[in-house]
């Protein structure tokens, strides 16, 4: 066998460039996993080898364990890169490169279960001591005050086999509580037939930070710092930042323990993210999920620290040193990341593909690409719209806020729609020159633009 | 040529020469003959009957019935492809190790020369350790195959040559 | 040549011929032939006579008398058309602000139509403030000027044309 | 006049395509100075307008103050930036511009002129209380002993009318200096018709080390940390980094606080660096010189600190604050910069120019790639070989030298001889890595290494 390890690539786009780039860091030699569509792809030439696992569709090929596993041994590969998204949390794949003795970049599958899962999930946080939402079930809808206590205002009346958005009411004020309660479980019984509900607490204006750890698989943890990535469209991340802005020491405190914790109690492997919802009403953070993957959003970590998560994440898969060092809860520079999509923004963020026909980037200090496309390139239809990934990084948050603003005006993508019209447009909106914005803000605020525009 | 441009080579070639910036373009291996043009204003040799206006036309030299005709580069694409019979492959469904016995020792499940239906079982490709019996998907006769027993194949890729006229 | 060439040559060559400046290409190795055009005012004559054993043959669409010359591809490149004498000029022999007239109200230096010497003056370029006589370089007859009165200038623009041959 | 304002870039090269970078992050619109050759080359692409001032050859075009000064009236050009070499430390186009109101980007004239003759310069510096070099003159070349004491061992003997290396004997105590000094006032004589002799202090084995100041052109300083430029052939530059490894606090502390003192004695404006000579074997720090103009290895700053020098550069021209922020005097990154010059270090370091035929660099996070060169591109003979700048940052220097490491490796360019062995060799060799290594220090390792290739 040669020393020089073969790690497969199986995922597409910007990702898989970006695991290639890591594999050359190390001295890896990347051979992608590609679908007939990706065979010739910028992705597919900057690989050393591809190896074509199925058809163009993504349940055809990328989301299937059992082609993916055999491309690895076919390309004798040492280790499985997964990327985000397509089976990168799924045991599936994982276990089936266990059984052949392949490394998976990744977490055990024991962890992708614990953690895949919402319930389980929340168990684990419990375990952990981490702050999870206040939750409760209703036992007698004719006697919830105290429990509307205990939860505290505003929170959600849920009918427990509901689902979809159905069987959700708001309640701000225990009088409507004892008002709705006892509605709420008549209507259940008729909708779902059954009249279970339980109440959560609502957080109408809280903001999505998240946690980068990376543990050694045996509870030890590094730490990189937090990230902002409030500004969404449905749920949907737009824009990140490293680190969140606005945070007290105190908060930040929690964010980054909480997180250790989890990687203690699940002795995590490699890298993953810890979301956390935190209010901007009351002092409130509440743990939502562990992302058991490297994320879309992981440059704004990688820059403001300085390091390489990717190349940290195949060392340790291959049984080497992470090569990561002990950093600081908080970075020396601030770093912003742009999606840029193939939707419209001005058309409800409608996806479009096609062909690239102009593309110039901004050149300068502290900007990074992470991109598959080209000038030529044909953006398929049979993926998700992400096209390239703006990261720019400067020495604080305004002068990062300044220099993405201006390398947003100095992108030119001409073939398609994208998002970087959204993208100015936020950048220089107050409230997010502010920061600290809720996950609720973007969505009226686009849509109050679209008005006063027409 | 050693080797006979396939009908993927002919696509590609025409695709490369639209993109290019000649107006008209005539390529001739062995017994494979095309002459582009994008203005039509040439080609005045015998062949050049029943020009179809100001359209891209494609001569293929391959002797089917279809080699003369005339029609447009569009529609060339993936349907027009009077499947050169000489030229038909069957593809590989799906990445794996392609077997053409049923088990070690055991007689191949079709030999060249052979004819097959289209439900006719011509090997099995396991992907991790599942067996797929592989079909031709048409009728005709297996002239070649072009992996050898116990070979990896990848999604897509010809496994046999199958003339589909015979 | 010893091997015919694969079909990936064929592409290369033909990716090769359309960034030359070639206006249209007739290669043949073997039983292989292309032809290109990027203009269509070729390929009338029957072009396959006179193959030159296995040697690669371009054959050039320009009617002058290199034409129809054999020769090797990278002979061919720079050796380009006899400069036409009508398409003549003189250049600016650097940056600034050119003059046709010694100052303002004056007769210009020349008119169109009036034959030149080599070291006629021919107008005046200024850069900061220096006047800079301008010499016509070569004999023959002023046709065109190219650029108006004190129009601004880059080095080697076209200032006027001149016809060498009258 | 459009509020646009436009730059004119009189240069070309790498440095042409970062300053027309900086003008669009400013929202200023590049106008490109280009001699023929330059015409169509990838700067010329990126700028708005092209204006050809000249033949090929720099001294018919890049070298014409007039020209660019003219090319600068015919772009209604607000501001001048001249790059690096060329016309940069020129006052002749800075007064041509001054007269037509165009402003340059670089220090005033007569800053450029105090700074620019190494006399002047030394007598700025000691007016700074910046430590210049100890030197003497010889009254009585047989009474020399405490002249020697005054400067310390070793030292040189040179000959005051001698010059181009002639007439200097390197001495190392003081029997040497009593038996040789009546010997070079002799030969002296008989070389340059004048025996006066003086000594000056020999350092050979001390580091380049600079300072990157910035000042506002009314005695105010910005500083931007330190870079080690020691590894170096026959004076030119190969490697640079930021900051200076090893550097005690005290010593940087000298660096730092002379460089503040020059900014203010010159009223120095905009950015400029301060050498410095810094030896390993002694205590003694050496002011050099002031190089008055934004220089090749700025990058390394830029990314160390997260700011953008030549932005700055430009706003502080056009009048504007050049929005640069205070900062500590270690930046919290280690950069290292690569020089990839056109030139066969396996023979000499011979340039050779040509056809670009393949070209692909490294990618990931904290690499920066400052180029012209691109597939396909013709590298000019008439130039000097710069090719492209490769910056790699990490989070300290033992992970710089590794990224730097697999970053190289990463390279591919072909068509051309470049200096990426020797960068393969440098980065790899433990005195590198050690950090510190004085300027001497590659010439004669550089050597060995090709004698025990063969």
């Amino acid at each position: 066998m040669s020393d020089v390890p073969v790690i497969l690539v199986a995922n597409r786009g910007e990702i898989a460039m970006r695991i290639i780039a890591a594999a050359r860091r190390i001295g890896a030699s990347p051979v992608l996993a590609a679908s007939v569509a990706d065979k010739d792809s910028p992705a597919a030439r900057a690989a050393d080898r591809v190896i074509v696992i199925g058809a163009s569709p993504a349940n055809q090929s990328y989301l299937k364990p059992e082609q993916v596993a055999q491309a690895a041994v076919m390309a004798g590969a040492a280790a499985v890169h997964p990327g985000y998204g397509f089976l990168s949390e799924q045991p599936a794949l994982c276990e089936l490169l266990e059984e052949e003795g392949i490394a998976w970049v990744g977490p055990r599958p024991e962890t992708l279960r614990a953690v895949g899962d919402k319930g389980s999930a929340r168990q684990v946080a419990i375990d952990a001591g981490v702050p999870v939402g206040a939750g409760v079930e209703i036992d007698d809808p004719t006697n919830v005050v105290a429990l509307g206590e205990q939860i505290g205002y505003p929170l959600l009346i849920k009918a427990i086999h509901g689902g979809g958005g159905r069987g959700i009411r708001l309640v701000t004020n225990p009088e409507e509580l004892v008002e709705l309660a006892p509605q709420a479980a008549a209507e259940a019984v008729a909708a779902f037939g059954n009249g279970a509900l339980y109440l959560e607490r609502y957080y109408g204006r809280a903001r999505h930070v998240e946690v980068q750890v990376f543990g050694d698989g045996e509870g030890n943890a590094w730490i990189f710092g937090d990230r902002d990535c409030s500004v969404q469209r449905r749920h949907q991340k737009l824009i990140e930042e490293c680190p969140a802005p606005g945070l007290s020491e105190k908060r930040r405190q929690l964010l980054h323990d909480s997180s250790r914790a989890l990687v203690k109690v699940l002795r995590y492997r490699g890298a993953g993210t810890v979301e956390f919802l935190v209010d901007t009403e009351s002092e409130d953070v509440i743990f939502l999920e562990v992302n058991a993957r490297i994320q879309v959003e992981h440059p704004v970590t990688e820059e403001a620290f300085g390091v390489d998560l990717v190349a940290a994440q195949l060392r340790l898969a291959l049984g080497l040193d992470p090569e990561l060092p002990d950093v600081g809860p908080v970075p020396p520079a601030a770093v912003i990341e742009m999606r840029i999509n193939a939707e419209d923004p001005n058309a409800d963020f409608q996806p479009n593909s096609g062909d690239i026909t102009r593309l110039v980037w901004p050149k300068g200090p502290g900007i990074r690409i992470d991109t598959q496309i080209e000038e030529g390139y044909r953006f398929p239809p049979f993926y998700d719209s992400l096209m390239a990934k703006l990261i720019v990084r400067a020495h604080n948050r305004d002068a990062a806020v300044a220099a993405a603003t201006a390398a947003v005006r100095n992108v030119t993508i001409d073939g398609l729609k994208t998002t970087l019209p959204m993208h100015a447009y936020v950048l220089a909106h107050p409230d997010f020159i502010a920061g600290g914005i809720p996950t609720s803000w973007f969505g009226p605020v686009w849509e109050a633009r679209k008005e006063s525009l027409t | 040529m050693g080797e006979q441009p396939s009908w993927q080579d002919v696509l590609d070639l025409i695709s490369q020469l639209n993109e290019s910036d000649y107006e008209s373009a005539s390529v001739q291996v062995g017994d494979v003959s095309i002459r582009l043009s994008k203005n039509d204003a040439v080609f005045d040799a015998p062949t050049t009957a029943g020009r179809v206006g100001a359209q891209p036309r494609i001569e293929t030299g391959f002797d089917t019935p279809t080699a003369s005709a005339t029609q447009p580069a569009a529609a060339a694409i993936p349907t027009a492809a009077p499947a050169a019979a000489l030229g038909d492959t069957i593809d590989a469904p799906m990445i794996g190790v392609f077997y053409r016995r049923p088990s070690p020792g055991a007689a191949p499940f079709v030999e060249p020369g052979q004819r097959v239906e289209a439900d006719t079982t011509i090997g099995i490709i396991e992907i991790m350790k599942l067996m797929n019996p592989i079909v031709a998907g048409k009728a005709g006769v297996i002239t070649d195959f072009l992996v050898t027993d116990a070979d990896a194949v990848e999604f897509g890729q010809p496994l046999a040559t199958i003339d589909t006229s015979a």
